[in-house]
């Protein structure tokens, strides 16, 4: 048994190490511990490459940021937290840019900004194309300066100690000598990020398993729009490595076998030889991803090995230009696809994402249990609705990341009560289960061979267009995985960093989010932004302009049902791209 | 907090000999013996010269063992040249305007101070009185 | 594939074991490692996080070089066997996964954050910083923390104690930063901080973000010397 | 004490270096390569006696000299310590280092004037 932790924050992500210096300023008397599965530096955060958005530039408004979020989220975003959101995240980046961040500068000095899909204006700060990986440092260096902040690194949290609709520590394993504890804690902030890998072909990284959704889900609190998976219209094949947004807004083309700029067939503006804002290939990612699809059923995609691709031509750009704005994108051409893009197009294919999802949250990050906080990608706000914009995550990550943080550090000011009773008896349950697992052995099939299942059963129901047949089919195969997966085998008995029993807790917390993305998606009778049935193709605001909220049944399975979206300046509208 | 278990590869005595790059390394460093060794030779040359012993000195420095070790004192007194004058723009990033005077301009410069330097040098022993 | 395995309790030190890795051309030494967990051995343990060059958690010794295995292909290597092993220098925690704390209390030790002196300003304004005065420290500002160069560089891997490239090279990104008002001497100017170094120059070769931190090494041994000599001028 | 000491050392250390690498490839080559083999002749003892006879010319000599030899003195130093892992007995291996170098220093004051 540990110290008893006044806010701890699970994830070292840009969302968690922003809470925990937002607390450690606010109130330096708190205990702040900061537990995460990786090295905080290690965090995807890292991978971001594009950008972060936020209004600066004379003749931008806040109103239009808004819009543009809204409009691009399919009218599914909560408006109140849109312009919460919006209205922060100026000063969010701002202060990052006090605590050293490089953000790429004009010839003046001033913060440069750069056009981004979706955006009306150009209002994407970045750092070159590395912008998550100098925000994450940045946040991460600067969090050294607390020097009494608790760092738990290369911890695997497994469980949530709640007791009475309340949140009262967590239960974690310390991978390094397997040591299984139990830290009581007065409030809990989820910042683990999304869940990518529940897909066979994403740009996320092997940590992201959407392990803070299944925490809190398990836990009893609901989870919100799973169905709504980003798919983003450029990933390498093979890797799956993002070529990022930037590579287009600085004027990259998307062109089909032919050489086609095949966008203009699917109401996204006409072609112009320089980035036209909203238009072309700065629509938004749902419309891109879907684009493709259509190109692939008219037979212009171009097969490879490891599937159909496009192609992404930068080559007019230059070598120049690639090299300032968008080198990183050249490093990886070069090094993962042994290509220069300053002479060669880009094979490319769309890639799942980002999860708009997940733990359902008011604006200050609070879930419905009390004490328990959610931010960043593991948490939904409602900012993203239907389909996210590009260069709105991280911000999201600082502003909900902070507002979390300030939340939970008055939730542990006002509860000073002692360690609850639940504490040492939830966690010696928890012990006695991990123990087994990890000596057990398991008798059945590999842990991997599993984990494809899942994932190509999500991508056959629950991909870019989904159908309700294929869906209910998903519904019982991943019960039956959940079933196999229970007896799966471990080889590794050791208790010494052991990740083939990370692995295996891993795929259980992705089956657990696999099944509410596809309840979700089976609930969801209409099209709307990154959820597309081919069998309701129109948007139905008299049905589904809410929210889906999914609770864990007492027999585990997931339970759907609609919560109203908060509309409070624009009325749902018609999405419009490429036309004024 | 460190395992107890950890484990802690034992010293490498002979790390300079797993890699030719560690071994140009330490071929570098040893020049500098070889760099007193010709002060120390230079040092006999001006003793002589002034204890007005220059035969003496010159036989000496034509035994067969003293050009060996000269020819080796040369060598890496070149290595040693090439090497040092190479790195030296590590130190020193010069900024001109913004503009970082890359590398290979202040190493061409250097060389070439190198040879006037070595030339003049030349020229005023060799210079026939 | 040759990987070195220890696995404590059970190895006195580390045993190679031999596994049979298709060789397929699109394949990085992380995904042979990956094939070798997931179809033949689940009991390798190894970290890796983003495969894309980034995130800095891959690095190993791949045939006697330190290398990010996810970006080091099979290929390079013909028909194998190509032997892997954990990070030269550092204490084994198992297989090939290595004990870095020791790295991040010294990150911690050269104040890897901007100093500012007086109130910060509020948040509706930026610092200027010009273009120029960003590619100042910029290059340093590109290090991953993957601990490539401290495996390469021998005064480290003889002297655990030393600063090492990196983390001198994360506090010139700071020092040379142009918002930044604090110069680190009393951390850099010590015998196992720059003075340590001899310059051997293989951090700079070994680093896979082009970082050079002999370059920033080499700087801060004249800026420290300088201000030695002239002891009233700062920077 | 050492802490402070070191950027001196390694100023000296530096000096020597550039000093060694301009000039003493020149003058091996000429005293210890080629006269000995003849390739070039000897030149006249008054002539090299009347370029050491400016006190300029030998307080340069002095200064080369001593550079180099504290640049020699440095590298010995660390190497010897990274190749033997003698690195715990620095002190005693500096003082024996810098020691030869003053004593060098001396020898070749003496020679000079
Ligand atoms: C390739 C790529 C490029 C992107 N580019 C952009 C962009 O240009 N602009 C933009 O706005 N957004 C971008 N995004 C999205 C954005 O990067 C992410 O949404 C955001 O970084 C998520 O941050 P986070 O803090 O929520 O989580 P993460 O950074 O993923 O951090 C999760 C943390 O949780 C910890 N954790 C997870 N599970 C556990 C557990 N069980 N126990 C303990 N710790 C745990 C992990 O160790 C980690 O520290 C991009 C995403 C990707 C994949
Ligand atoms: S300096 Fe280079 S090699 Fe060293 S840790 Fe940083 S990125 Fe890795
Ligand atoms: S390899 Fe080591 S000795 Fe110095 S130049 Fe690099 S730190
Ligand atoms: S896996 Fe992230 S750097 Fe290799």
């Amino acid at each position: 048994m540990t110290q008893m932790i006044d806010v701890l924050i699970v994830g070292g992500g840009g969302a968690g190490l922003r809470a925990a210096i937002a607390v450690a300023e606010a109130d330096p008397e708190l205990k702040v511990a900061v537990v995460s599965k990786v090295y905080p530096m290690r965090s995807h955060t890292v991978s971001a490459e594009g950008g972060a958005a936020a209004v600066i530039g004379v003749g931008d408004t806040l109103d239009e940021h808004c819009y543009d979020t809204i409009s691009g989220g399919d009218w599914l975003c909560d408006q109140d937290a849109v312009e919460a959101f919006v209205a922060e995240a100026p000063k969010e980046l701002i202060q990052l840019e006090h605590w050293g961040c490089p953000w790429s500068r004009e010839g003046d000095g001033r913060v440069a900004v750069r056009p981004f899909g979706g955006m009306k204006k150009m209002r994407t700060w970045y750092a070159a194309d590395k912008t998550g990986f100098h925000l994450l440092h940045t946040l991460f260096q600067t969090s050294l300066k607390y020097q009494d902040l608790i760092r738990y690194d290369e911890w695997y949290v497994t469980k949530l100690v709640v007791d009475d609709g309340r949140v009262h520590g967590v239960v974690a394993v310390e991978l390094r000598t397997g040591r299984i504890e139990t830290i009581a804690a007065r409030s809990v902030i989820l910042a683990t990020g999304g869940c990518g890998r529940v897909f066979p072909f994403t740009t996320n990284a092997a940590i992201k398993t959407g392990d803070g959704m299944a925490l809190a889900y398990r836990a009893g609190a609901p989870l919100k729009d799973m169905e709504f998976v980003q798919y983003h219209p450029t990933g390498l094949p093979f890797t799956g490595i993002l070529i990022t947004e930037a590579a287009r807004a600085e004027g990259g083309w998307l062109i089909n076998k032919d050489g086609y700029r095949y966008l203009q067939d699917y109401d996204l503006g006409r072609p112009t030889p320089t980035p036209r804002l909203r238009s072309m290939e700065l629509g938004p990612r749902d419309r891109l991803s879907q684009a493709f699809v259509h190109e692939q059923h008219k037979g212009r995609t171009v097969d490879t090995p490891y599937g159909p691709v496009v192609y992404l031509d930068l080559r007019h750009l230059g070598e120049e230009k690639i090299d300032t704005r968008i080198p990183f994108v050249r490093e990886l051409c070069r090094s993962y696809q042994n290509l220069d893009p300053a002479t060669e197009l880009i094979p490319v294919r769309p890639v799942v994402h980002y999860m708009m999802g997940g733990v359902h949250t008011d604006l200050d990050g609070a879930t419905p249990i009390a004490g328990l906080f959610a931010a960043g990608e593991t948490a939904c706000v409602s900012i993203n609705g239907a389909n996210r914009l590009g260069s709105n995550s991280l911000p999201e990550c600082l502003v909900f990341g902070r507002r979390a943080g300030l939340a939970a550090a008055g939730f542990a000011r006002s509860h000073r009560d002692g360690e609850a009773p639940a504490v040492r008896s939830q966690g010696g349950d928890e012990r006695r289960r991990l123990e087994r697992a990890r000596e057990g052995g398991g008798t059945g099939e590999r842990i991997a061979g599993l984990r494809e299942e899942m994932q190509h059963t999500l991508e056959g129901a629950a991909g870019i267009y989904r159908t309700g047949d294929a869906l209910a089919k998903a519904v019982d195969t991943l019960a039956e995985l959940g079933e196999r997966a229970a007896e799966a085998r471990v080889d590794d008995a050791s208790a010494t960093f052991n990740t083939e029993l990370i692995n295996l807790l891993e795929l259980h917390t992705m089956l657990e989010v696999a099944r509410t993305i596809v309840a979700c998606a089976l609930n969801r009778q209409e099209s709307r932004g990154a959820h597309q049935r081919t069998d309701f193709t129109a948007r139905d605001d008299a049905a589904y302009l809410a929210h889906s909220l999914v609770h864990r049944a007492p027999d585990g399975t997931p339970s759907v049902g609609l919560l109203p979206v908060t509309i409070t300046r624009w009325p749902p509208g018609e999405r419009v791209y490429g036309r004024e | 907090m460190t395992g107890v278990s950890a484990y802690r590869a034992p010293r490498d005595r002979l790390w300079f000999a797993r890699s030719r790059r560690y071994a140009l390394f330490v071929l570098r460093e040893l020049t500098s013996v070889l760099v007193a060794w010709s002060v120390v030779f230079l040092g006999m040359l001006v003793d002589a010269l002034r204890g007005g012993a220059f035969q003496e000195f010159a036989a000496l420095a034509a035994r067969p063992w003293m050009i060996a070790l000269n020819v080796l004192a040369l060598a890496a007194t070149v290595y040693h040249a090439v090497t040092f004058l190479n790195l030296a723009p590590k130190a020193t990033v010069v900024r001109l305007d913004g503009w970082r005077v890359p590398a290979w301009m202040i190493q061409g410069g250097n060389h070439s101070a190198w040879m006037v330097i070595s030339v003049l040098i030349a020229y005023f022993v060799l210079r026939s009185p | 594939m040759e990987v070195a395995r220890y696995r404590p309790g059970e190895d006195d030190e580390p045993v190679v074991q031999g596994y049979d890795v298709p060789l397929k051309p699109d394949w990085a030494v992380l995904d042979g490692l990956n094939h070798i967990k997931d179809q033949l051995d689940g009991s390798l343990s190894y970290r890796w996080s983003c495969r894309m060059g980034v995130c800095g958690s891959c690095g190993m010794t791949v045939n006697g070089e330190p290398r990010l295995t996810c970006g080091t292909f099979l290929t390079e290597y013909g028909d194998g066997p190509i032997r892997i092993e954990p990070l030269k220098g550092f204490p084994v925690i198992r297989d090939l996964v290595v004990d870095i704390d020791g790295f991040l209390a010294k990150l911690s030790s050269v104040r890897p954050w901007l100093v500012r002196e007086g109130e910060e300003p509020p948040l509706t304004t930026e610092y200027a910083q010009t273009p120029e005065q960003l590619e100042a420290y910029k290059q340093y500002s590109m290090c991953i923390n993957c601990l490539l160069c401290y495996s390469a560089c021998p005064v480290y891997v003889l002297d655990p104690d030393f600063l090492g490239p990196a983390a001198i090279a994360l506090a010139q990104r700071y020092g040379l930063d142009s918002r930044d008002m604090d110069d680190r001497f009393d951390v850099l100017n010590q015998e196992d901080a720059v003075w340590g170094c001899t310059f051997v120059g293989e951090c700079t070769r070994a680093c896979p973000k082009h970082v050079d931190p002999a370059e920033a090494i080499q700087r801060y041994k004249l800026t420290a010397a300088l201000r030695s000599v002239l002891p009233w001028s700062r920077r | 004490m050492r802490r402070r000491l070191e950027p001196y050392l390694w100023l000296l250390f530096s000096g020597g270096g550039v000093v060694a690498a301009l000039v003493l490839p020149v003058l091996v080559l000429l005293f210890g390569v080629l006269m000995p083999l003849g390739v070039v002749d000897w030149p006249a003892a008054g002539h090299l006696s009347a370029l050491t006879g400016s006190v300029l010319v030998r307080l340069a000599l002095l200064v080369v000299a001593v550079l180099c030899l504290f640049h020699a003195a440095h590298r010995v130093r660390f190497t010897s310590e990274e190749l033997l892992g003698i690195a715990r007995y620095d002190v005693l291996v500096a003082v024996v280092c810098y020691g030869g170098a003053v004593v060098g220093g001396i020898a070749a004051g003496f020679i000079l004037f």
